[in-house]
Parts: C-alpha cells; structure tokens; sequence
C-alpha cells in the first residue's frame, strides 16, 4: 500500500459494499432473464420445477445460513480478542461451504444422470419452456457455486491471516469485507431456493 | 516517504527501488497509471481509425473491393469494439480521470492504488484476447459490435473470445468507476464540500456510478453468449425456446447508459475549459452538476430506443421515446450553461477553447440527430441506415473524440511539463473540422437515401455520397496526423511549459509542472468554489 | 411532394415528423453557434479586460430546462402520432407473408403465390407479416421509409399503402452474415389491374409491370416458349423482366447483340453480348458482373438442356 | 453528504457498541423459521409458493443485509448504496416488462 495514504477502513468497507452492488447487479441481470422467461412459458417453469430435488434445497439453504452465521461470530470473536474461537468459526465456516459444494455435486449429478443436462438429446425433446428452465437452472446455480468457490479461497486467506494474526482486534477490516461477500453469496442463494425449487 | 515534499521530483523521475520500465509496470502512482492507459490506448485506437479508414476506401468502389466481404464484416465489428471498449468507453476516466481527479479533489492518490494498477492489467488483458480473437478460432467474429444473438450464436468466427474480450474490459471498468466513488467521498481535501468540487469531478462521479451499476449487465449477457456457444443453453436461441429480444434488452440495458459513460467525463473537460479562458466563474454551477447526476439517472431508462423496429410492445415503445426526449433535456441544459459562460467573460482565445467550442457545435449536431432519432415515426425509416452511423460518429468522435483532443490540449503542459506549438494546432483544425464534416453529414445523407449499415457492396445510387465521404475521411485523418505530430514534436522536442500556463485557478494549477509524486507539499485548505477568478485565484 | 422518392402513405408520415424535428434542430444549432461566435469576437480579453463574476441566473437555468422539455416532448407527441398510424394496419389490407433467410426474401400471398419481389397495386393497403428463417433480418423499403425486423419464431407486422407506379429497393438493415449486403430485393408498385391480372391468372402469369399496357404484350401462357418456362419455375424471372422493366437483374429483353458494360475484377469492360456470354452470365454470374447491378445473383443448377433453351429464347427476346 | 473526512483523520471509525454474539444466533433463528414457512407455504399451492417468494424471501435478504452485513450499524451512505442499486434493478425490471408484458 502507497505509505503516504492513512488506513482508512470506512473507505475499504465502502469500496467493498460497491463491489457487492455489482455483484447484485450482475445476478439481478439473471434474475430479469428468469422472470422475462418464467413470464412467457410459466407452465413449464412449473414442470421443470417440480424435476428438481427440493430437500435437497432447503438443506443446502440451512448449511449456508449456518455458514453465514458462523462467518459474523468469527468477527464478533476477533473483536473481542477471542483468536481460537475466531479460527473455530471460520473453520465451521469452511467446512459447511465445502457441504454446500458436495451437496450440489450430488444434485447436478442426479440431473445428468437423467439426461439432464445442457445440449443433451433428452433435453432437446422436452418443450421449449423447459429447455429455457433447465438452461437457466444451470447457469445461475452454476454461477453461485462458482462464487461459493471463491468464498472458500478468500475466507481461507482470513484463517490463515487470522492465525498468523495479520487480522487482529484493531485491524480485521479484511475479515470484515471477506463476510461481506459471503454473507451476498447466502443472500442469491436465498433467492435462488424459491425460483428454482419451490416455484412447482 | 518524504516528509519534505519541497524536494520531491515529478512523477516522471523514478524514486523507489524500481527503474525504468519495471517501474512503470508495476507503478501505483494514478499520474503513471494514467499515462499507461494513454499510450496504450493510442495503440488500439490507431489500429481502429486505420481500420475506419480502410473501410471508407472499400466503399470507394461499388461491386468489386480491395476486400472480401467476410473482412470487410469482420473489419467494422473490429473497428467498433476497439473504438468502444478500449477507446472512448475508458478513455476520458481512465486517462484524464485518473490524473486529475485525486489533485483536482486535493489528495495524494486514488484510494486504492493497486486496484487502480489491477484496473489497467485487467484493459491490457482484454485488449490482448480482443487482439487474439482476430487470429485464432474461426477467425475476426463479424457481427458487428453489438453481437446480436442468434446471429452471434451460430457464427463461425471467433465471437466467444472477443466477447469474452468485452467482459474483462468491462471488469475493469467496474474497479475504475469502484475507486473513483470512494476517492470522492474519502478524499476530498479539508474544506473540499461537495459543491466547491470542479464539475470535472461530478462528471467522474456520475460516470462511476453508471459503470458500476450499469456494466455487470452486459458482463453477465456476455457470458450467457459464451455458455450458449458452448454449452448451448439455449436462453437467446430462439430454436431451444430462447428470445433474441432478450438479448437485445440486456444487451441495450448496459449499452445505452455507456454512451453516456463516454460523453459524462468530456461534458466535464469542456466545463473545467471554458471558465478557465474566460477568466470567470462557470455559470450555473449546481445546474450542471446536477444535470451530470440526472444524465446518469434518466438516462438508465431509455436503452430500449436502440430496438424500436424490433417488434416491441406499444406501451414500450411510447414510454422509451417518451424518456428518449426527457434525457435529451440535461444535455441542453449544458451546452445553454456552457454558451452562456462565454457571456461577458474576457476570453482568452486558446487551442482547447477553440477545441471545447468544437466540441459543442459537433455535440449538438450529434445530439440533435439523436432526438430526430428518438422520435419513432423517423426512427423506423432512419434505424440501422448510416444516418445512425453518422449520429454515433458526432456524438462519440466529435463530441468525446474532441473532448479528449481539447483535454489533451488543456492539460498536456501539466502533465509532460512541456509546451506544443499552438500554430502548429490551429493548422491541424481546418482539415479535421472540414474533413469530420464531409465524412460524417455525407453518412448522415447517405442514411436518410436508405443507404443500411454495415453494408459491404452498396446500390449505385448511393455511390457518390459515398466518395464524398471518403475523401472526407482523408481530410480527417490528414488534420489527426498533424494534430498528434504536434503533440509527439512537444514531448520530445517542446519547450518547458509553466505550471499555471492559461491562468487556470482549480487545483491542478497551484502545483509543479509536471508535479511531484504526492502531488501537494501539504494537503491545501478549501475556501470557496472552484472557478473564482475574483479571489485572484489561490485555492 | 416528392421529397426523395416519397411513395408510399408511411413515407408521408415519417417525413412530416422528420422536417418539423429538422427545423428546429437548424434553428437551435444556428442560434446557438451564433451566440458563440458573437460572444468569442464580442468578449476577447482586448475588448473586454475585466471578466464580470457572473454565477448564473435561476430564472433562465428555468426557462432552458421547460422550453427544451416541451419542445421535445412535443416532438415525441407527433412522432407517435404518426407511428401509431403507420404501424396499425387497416382491416381491409391484404395480407402478405414475407419470410427472410440468410440472404433471401421471400413473399406469399393469400392465393399461396410465392414471389422474390413483391407485387403490390398502388393506392392500397397491404399489411406485411415478417418472418425469420434463421437469424434477425430487417426488412426495409426506403422509398417507404418502411421498417421491421424479422426475429425468428415471432411474427412482426406493418403495412403500406404505395402512393407512386414503379419498382423500389428493399434491404436488409440487420447484419446477418456475410451476404447481408446482398439480401436485396424489390417492391413493384403496379396499376391495381395490372397486379389483378398477375394475382388470379393462375400458374404462369406473366409477371405484372408498372405500365399496364405491356403486359398485354406478354406471350400469352398458351404459347410460351419452353424456355420462358424453365426461366419461370427456375425463378430467374423473379429478379429478370422479359419487357424491359429493371429488377433486381436487368431486363433480359433485346439483351443478345448488345453491348454491354460488365466489371471483371477491378475494370470496367465493354462486351457484346453473344451465346458464350450468355451461357458465362449464367452459369456464373459473379465472374462478369452487369454494371449498376449488384452482383446478386445466384448460380442457378440447369442441366445441359435448360441451358440451351433457355439461352435459344433469351436470343429470341428482341 | 456529512461524512468529510480527510484521509489523516479517518481510522477504524466504527460505532463502538458492537453487537454481541447473542443478537446475531437470534437472528439465525429467525431465517430458519422463515426458510421453514417458505416451504410451508410451496407445499400449499402454487400462489401461496409465489407470494411465499415474493413476500419471505426479502425478508430474509433484508435480515442478513442488515444484521450479518452490519448494515444497521454502517452510516446512511452504505443505506443510500444498497437502495439506489435496488432501485435500479425494480427500474430496469419495471421497463422490461412494460415490453414483453403487452406484447
Ligand atoms: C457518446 C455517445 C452518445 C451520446 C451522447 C448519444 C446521445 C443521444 N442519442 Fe445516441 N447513439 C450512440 C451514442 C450516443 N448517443 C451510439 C453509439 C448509437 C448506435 C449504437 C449502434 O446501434 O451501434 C446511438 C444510437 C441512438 C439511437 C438508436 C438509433 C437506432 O439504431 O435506431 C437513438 C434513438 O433514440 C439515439 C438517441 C440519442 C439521444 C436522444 C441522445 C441525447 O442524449 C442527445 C442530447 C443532446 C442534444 C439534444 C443536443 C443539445 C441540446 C440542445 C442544443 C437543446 C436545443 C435542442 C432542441 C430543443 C431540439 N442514439
Ligand atoms: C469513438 C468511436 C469511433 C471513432 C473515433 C470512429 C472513427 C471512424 N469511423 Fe467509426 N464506428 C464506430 C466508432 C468510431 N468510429 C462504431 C462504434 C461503429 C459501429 C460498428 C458496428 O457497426 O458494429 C463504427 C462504424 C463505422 C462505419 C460503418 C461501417 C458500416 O456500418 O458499414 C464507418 C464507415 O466508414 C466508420 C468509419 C470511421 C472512420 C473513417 C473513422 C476515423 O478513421 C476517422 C478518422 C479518425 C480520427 C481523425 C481520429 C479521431 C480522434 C479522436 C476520436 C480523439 C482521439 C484522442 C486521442 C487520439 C488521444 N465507422
Ligand atoms: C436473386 C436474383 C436473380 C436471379 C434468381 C437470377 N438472376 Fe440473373 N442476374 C441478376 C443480377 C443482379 C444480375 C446483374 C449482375 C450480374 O451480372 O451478375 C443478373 C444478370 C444476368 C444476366 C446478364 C444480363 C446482362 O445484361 O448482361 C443473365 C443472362 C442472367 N442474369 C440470366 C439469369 C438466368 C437464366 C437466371 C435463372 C437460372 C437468373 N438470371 C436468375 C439477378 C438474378
Ligand atoms: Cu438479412 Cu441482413
Ligand atoms: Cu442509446
């Protein structure tokens, strides 16, 4: 960092939540797009809904509200100099991260077992309306887990710098802008729940 | 750092470990960063007016061309894109933003150098692929800058890595307009409120807050174009139940508010120019700033009047030309505050006036043939005729392309410590302004005969507008080679040039010529508003 | 008037629009330019040393906001009137299919007629519904000021009422692909008994032209030569008159023995049309290319046969 | 805007009460219940489901915008962000549909 500029975490912060705004925007872009389509073919957005695994949904749902949970405790915790219950939190923090994953492994597995997947000779038989469902379906869902990814590096950073306390109880702005963006990674998630899984 | 800033050379002098060109690459500095982005972009965009060139003396002949048709398709979606994502797109912010905003605002830096550094290696990486996508794959994609879907789709050329070109650009635009936010509302100087900020700055911020809020849509459209050519996901292809209007919305959502991306930062180069050579305070400070803001504001809703012929809704199509025409209403606002500056001033008739006045006139008429194409009853004859190409080229190449010129001319003293010769500019006009016309009014004539758009081979009565404009474009690029001969003649060979040269009295002029690394000895004081002549200048 | 080739009712319309945003246009460029350049001469430092502070004046900042917005708004005003009227097709118009595809039109009539240029008698409506084969295409009558995409898997519609004889461009004004540039074709406004005559004489009719009077001239069906025959199902008389009447090609009447311009690569050349000519113009088009034409046409397959009937009777054409 | 701070003064201005790890599971709870009368309603019928989305899950966003995200304890401005960037979108949604919904 250039010296001659002070720290200055406001600043950071306020960087960080823009960069969130663009994040927003850039699923609000998909989210249009499903309603655009979900508007035009909305019986088979029905269909396509009830194909999907919704336990399964609400189950991931759970782990990452946990997750996000987890994530502000570990800032509750480096606020108070509580370091070994910081490193717990994230470390919970990570591993749900790494269910959500798994879970989805499995789900995505299921649809391609059945043939489900984009481009394939099942897929181009169902009637448009689908098509655009499951296109849908696995792109945004696909995009999320590609977030949920980059989470799990950026917050393993933190354990690392937590450990090593470069975070500490008066500089953990890092740790701060970290949450941040998984707390906006649960909060698409928790849109993406309802459009895809209990729209049927 | 130094503490004794009275001791600090310019910028352009290595301090720190690094020489030379390491130094630059992996500089922090906004003033080195910016000059980065000025060479740079000069590069792609000399590429991109050889490439407009060529294309005016394809038009030379009717049937039989200097090349085929899959170049001359490949050539202007080429010359678009470069014009677009790596020239006036990030041009005015990236170049004259960077430099000037920290010192007109007061400060030492952005507020996230490296960011800022990351920003440029994001544009160089775009432009990189962008380059690529012309020599692998399937060859220079042809569907012109606007990639519409299904067209996009089906093609065999290389769309995916140009598009995907497009989206690294746009994510570096994003950091930009990230850091430019958070340095005006972090470091503005003390006393710096928010109306004694040179309009320069307003412009930056509204600019910031579109490309922020405006950009990811069109990242996330591009990637879906990638996803369907490869995984066909079918959400713009209309024979897996897609719709290609989608596309054209998304797309239009993010393209329309850029336009306005590229003319922001030039409206606020000609109001930071003209008070200066006038020698009196701007008149109708808040209207601008304001009308900066609401440009922004309005000027998200109206994307869809790029689609009027497309088969919209009614009800769309009378709220988008209802909105067209509100957002043509901040534009006016400007150029009546702008004109009526030079109202009693004592103006001393300089290069960048006289480019700033250029800019105006060329506005104007870009701006008004915009409003002709607002209305819908024209826009159907007029949509995707070279009567638009013509509108775009006035506003973009006439309004921001002069803009940057006038920018370059006002600020170029303070930024390489060096003086042009000002003869030398005033040759390079004629040719330019006259060239300019003939090349674009001919393309607007040629739009209202019926002449379509990205045409390879035209009718034969459209052919001697078509030369007309051609020898139009010699004139042009005649004046542009003399202008940046001038320019390239000062660096190297100019005499030094003053700190304060046109008696300017925002910020930037109370400073070294080229100035110091951190810009200010000591961080000034702010007392009143940013054009007061009155006060004998000293902010 | 006839201001560029007006020749249609819509043409009328959009023009009006255009002429009234135009004026006002030239008067707030001209107004404006002059205020600066009387300002710059009036105000220079030698005549006018001293700036005066002025910081601006609210009363005006108002009147350039509300004057421009009403101006403005008064121009969105008349130009959706008018759209309104030059989008909405009247009940009795008749119905034209027009389909594009990479790079062709194509148009069906009620009757189940195809064509490749579109027939329409002047002075009534006739309403356009445009499709899309493959990709986004725009179907564009200049003359008409006329203009609607073809979007695949939608059904874009718009309509016309020719007000002038004669044959008129149509492009396409959407990029799709290479040929773009040569996805023409041609609206042949005809006297409305003229377009009848063509629109219910059954199979082979002869193609309906601007001057009533030179389709009685045709060869009746009854006695058509082979040639003309083949030429018809072959759709070469699509884009070719055999009366003298430009299309999309040249007429193909008293075209043997004349001289004729063509580009061969960069040059101009002048040939005199004879069989070998006539067998290169057909068998392939592009090599020699008629000047003032556009290189549009395609290579037709004909065997040997065709060929030789139908150069026989193009040598017939005097 | 108030906050014009220069860069010297400005430091880790946060408020100093921090919430304790008490407000926080408190909300967690919450979102559970919420996730739960989510699927309540979808097992309903079908409008249920869609008012469940349209009404709940905002909700819910709202709650971890405001209370993991700090939200409540960050000055206007980070408010004034977040609206403006969901005023847009509704924006961008709105016209949108003023298409596709008359065509
Ligand atoms: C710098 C970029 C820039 C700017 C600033 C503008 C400004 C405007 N543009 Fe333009 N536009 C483009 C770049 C830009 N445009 C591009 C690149 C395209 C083509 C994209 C593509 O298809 O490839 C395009 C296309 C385009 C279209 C679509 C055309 C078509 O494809 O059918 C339309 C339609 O409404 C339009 C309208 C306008 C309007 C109303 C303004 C207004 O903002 C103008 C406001 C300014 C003025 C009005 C002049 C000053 C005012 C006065 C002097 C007041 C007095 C005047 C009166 C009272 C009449 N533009
Ligand atoms: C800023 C944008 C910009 C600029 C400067 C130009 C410059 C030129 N353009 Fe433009 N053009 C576009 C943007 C631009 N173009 C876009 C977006 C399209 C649409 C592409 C598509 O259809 O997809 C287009 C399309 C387009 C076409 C239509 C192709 C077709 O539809 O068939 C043609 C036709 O001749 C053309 C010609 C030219 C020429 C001759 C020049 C120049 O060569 C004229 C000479 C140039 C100069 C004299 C220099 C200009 C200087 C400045 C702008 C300031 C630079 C500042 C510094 C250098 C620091 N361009
Ligand atoms: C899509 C429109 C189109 C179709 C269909 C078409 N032509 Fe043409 N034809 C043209 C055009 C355009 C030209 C002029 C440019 C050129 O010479 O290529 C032309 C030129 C010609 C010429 C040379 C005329 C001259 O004046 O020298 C002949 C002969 C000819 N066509 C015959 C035919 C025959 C026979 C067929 C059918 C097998 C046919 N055309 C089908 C468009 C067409
Ligand atoms: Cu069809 Cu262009
Ligand atoms: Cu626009």
């Amino acid at each position: 960092m250039t010296g001659h500029v002070h720290r200055d975490d406001f600043g950071a912060r306020l960087g960080m939540w823009l960069f969130l705004v663009t994040e927003m925007v850039l699923f609000g872009g998909l989210f249009i797009g499903y309603s655009y389509m979900r508007y035009k073919y909305p019986a088979d957005f029905h269909h396509g809904g009830a194909e999907l695994n919704a336990t399964l949904g609400v189950i991931n749902t759970i782990v990452l509200l946990t997750s996000s949970l987890t994530v502000v405790l570990a800032i509750v915790a480096i606020q108070r100099a509580e370091k070994k219950r910081a490193l717990a939190f994230l470390g919970t923090t990570l591993a749900l991260g790494v269910t959500f994953l798994v879970i989805k492994s499995f789900e995505w597995g299921a649809k391609f077992h059945h043939g489900l997947y984009p481009n394939s000779p099942h897929l181009a038989t169902l009637p448009p309306g689908e098509q655009v469902f499951f296109g849908l379906y696995f792109t945004m869902t696909g995009l999320h887990g590609l977030h949920v990814i980059v989470g799990l590096g950026v917050l393993s950073v933190m354990l690392w710098w937590v450990a090593t306390d470069r975070i500490r109880q008066d500089r953990y702005v890092h740790l701060e802008n970290s949450g941040l963006y998984w707390h906006l990674v649960d909060v698409i998630w928790i849109f993406l729940l309802p459009l895809f899984y209990l729209a049927a | 750092m130094s503490t004794h800033a009275a001791t600090q050379p310019s910028y352009l002098v290595d301090t720190g470990t690094r020489t030379g060109l390491r130094a630059w690459l992996t500089t922090t500095d906004h003033k080195r960063i910016a000059l980065l982005y000025l060479y740079s972009m000069m590069v792609f965009f000399f590429v991109a007016v050889g490439i407009g060139f060529v294309m005016r003396l394809v038009q030379l002949t009717t049937f039989q061309k200097l090349v085929t048709a899959q170049t001359y398709n490949a050539m202007f979606t080429v010359h678009g894109v470069i014009m677009i994502f790596l020239f006036v797109v990030p041009g005015l912010p990236a170049v004259f933003g960077n430099f000037f905003l920290p010192i007109l605002i007061g400060a030492k830096d952005v507020s996230f150098p490296r960011i800022n550094l990351t920003s440029w290696y994001f544009f160089i990486a775009g432009a990189i692929l962008a380059v690529l996508s012309l020599f692998t794959g399937g060859g220079a994609p042809d569907t012109g800058w606007t990639f519409y879907a299904p067209f996009s789709l089906k093609t065999g050329t290389n769309v995916s890595l140009a598009v995907f070109a497009a989206f690294v650009l746009g994510f570096s635009s994003m950091l930009t307009g990230i850091n430019f936010i958070t340095t005006i509302h972090r470091m503005r100087a003390p006393g710096m409120q928010w109306f004694r900020m040179p309009l320069m700055c307003w412009a930056l911020y509204s600019t910031a807050w579109i490309q922020i809020l405006a950009t990811p849509i069109v990242a996330i459209t591009l990637v879906l174009v990638i996803l369907e050519r490869f995984f066909g996901i079918g959400i713009f292809d209309p024979t897996k139940g897609g719709d290609p209007l989608l596309y054209q919305h998304l797309f239009w959502i993010y393209s329309h508010p850029a336009v306005y991306i590229m003319i922001l930062p030039a409206m606020g180069v000609i109001s930071e120019i003209i008070p200066t050579f006038t020698k009196r305070p701007i008149f109708g400070y808040k209207a601008i700033a304001f009308s900066s803001m609401s440009i922004a504001g309005v000027g998200s809703l109206v994307w869809a009047h790029h689609m009027f012929t497309s088969g919209m809704s009614g009800t769309a199509l009378l709220l988008f030309s209802l909105l067209t025409m509100v957002v043509a209403v901040p534009s006016a606002i400007k150029v009546f505050n702008w004109v009526s500056t030079l109202y009693q001033g004592s103006i001393d008739f300089q290069p960048p006036l006289l480019f700033a006045l250029t800019f105006i006139f060329l506005f104007c008429i870009g701006g008004l043939t915009g409003v002709m194409q607002g209305a819908l009853a024209v826009n159907v004859h007029i949509h995707d005729t070279y009567f638009i190409v013509g509108h775009f080229h006035y506003v973009m190449f006439g309004g921001t392309g002069m803009a940057f010129f006038a920018a370059l001319l006002y600020w170029f003293p303070k930024m390489f410590g060096k003086m042009y010769s000002k003869k030398a500019i005033y040759a390079s006009w004629f040719p330019m302004f006259i060239g300019f016309n003939m090349l674009y009014f001919g393309m607007m004539i040629l739009g209202m005969m019926g002449m379509p758009r990205r045409y390879y081979v035209h009718l034969p009565q459209f052919h001697w507008m078509h030369v007309f404009a051609t020898v139009g474009s010699w004139f042009l690029v005649l004046g542009l080679l003399m202008f940046f001969g001038a320019l390239l003649y000062a660096i190297f060979r100019g005499k030094k040039g003053e700190d304060n040269p046109w008696g300017g009295v925002t910020l930037e002029w109370t400073i070294p010529s080229p100035p110091p690394l951190e810009n200010f000895e000591e961080i000034p004081t702010i007392t009143h508003g940013p054009y007061e002549f009155g006060t004998g200048g000293k902010a | 008037m006839d201001w560029m080739n007006q020749a249609a009712l819509s043409a009328q319309k959009s023009d009006a629009v255009f002429f009234y945003v135009f004026g006002l246009s030239v008067v707030f460029l001209i107004f404006i330019t002059a205020l600066m350049i009387y300002f710059v001469i009036r105000y220079d430092k030698k005549r006018n040393p001293v700036a005066s502070q002025i910081d601006g004046h609210v009363g005006l900042e108002i009147v350039w906001t509300v004057v421009p917005l009403v101006l403005f708004l008064s121009i969105f005003y008349y130009g959706w009137t008018n759209y309104e009227y030059m989008s909405q097709a009247p009940r009795d118009a008749m119905a034209i299919k027009v389909t594009a595809r990479q790079w062709s039109w194509s148009f069906e009539y009620p009757n189940g007629k195809q064509t490749k240029v579109l027939f329409a008698p002047i002075g009534k409506p006739m309403k356009v519904e445009v499709r899309s084969a493959d990709m986004v295409h725009g179907f564009y009558v200049p003359s008409f000021r006329l203009k609607i995409d073809a979007v695949p898997s939608r059904t874009n519609t718009t309509w016309f009422q020719a007000t002038k004889l004669g044959s008129f461009d149509i492009e396409c004004t959407v990029i799709c692909g290479v040929d773009h540039s040569l996805m023409l074709s041609k609206v042949i406004v005809v006297p409305e008994e003229a377009f009848k005559a063509w629109y219910f004489g059954g199979e082979n009719a002869p193609a309906p032209s601007a001057d009533a009077p030179a389709i009685s001239a045709h060869p009746a069906p009854a006695n058509q030569p082979r040639g003309q025959a083949i030429m018809a199902e072959k759709g070469c008389l699509d884009c070719h008159s055999v009366d003298g009447k430009p299309m999309v090609g040249p007429t193909l009447k008293g075209l043997f023995g004349k001289r004729q311009q063509v580009l061969v690569a960069e040059a101009v050349r002048t040939v005199t049309v004879d069989e070998a000519y006539l067998r290169r113009a057909i068998t392939s088009p592009m090599a020699e290319v008629v000047r003032g034409y556009p290189p549009a046409m395609p290579d037709t397959p004909l065997d040997p046969k065709e060929l030789d009937e139908i150069v026989s009777y193009l040598k017939s054409l005097k | 805007m108030s906050e014009n701070i220069h860069p010297i003064e400005a430091t880790a201005d946060h408020p100093a009460d921090h919430p304790g790890y008490g407000t926080f599971i408190k909300v967690w709870i919450v979102l559970l219940i919420l996730t739960g009368c989510l699927v309540g309603l979808s097992h309903v019928n079908q409008t249920y489901a869609v008012w469940g989305l349209l009404t709940l899950t905002p909700l819910k966003a709202g709650l971890v915008f405001y209370f993991f995200m700090h939200l409540k304890y960050e000055p206007p401005l980070f408010k004034i962000v977040i609206l403006v960037t969901l005023g847009t979108l509704l924006i961008f949604f709105a016209l949108l549909f003023s298409d596709i919904a008359f065509r």
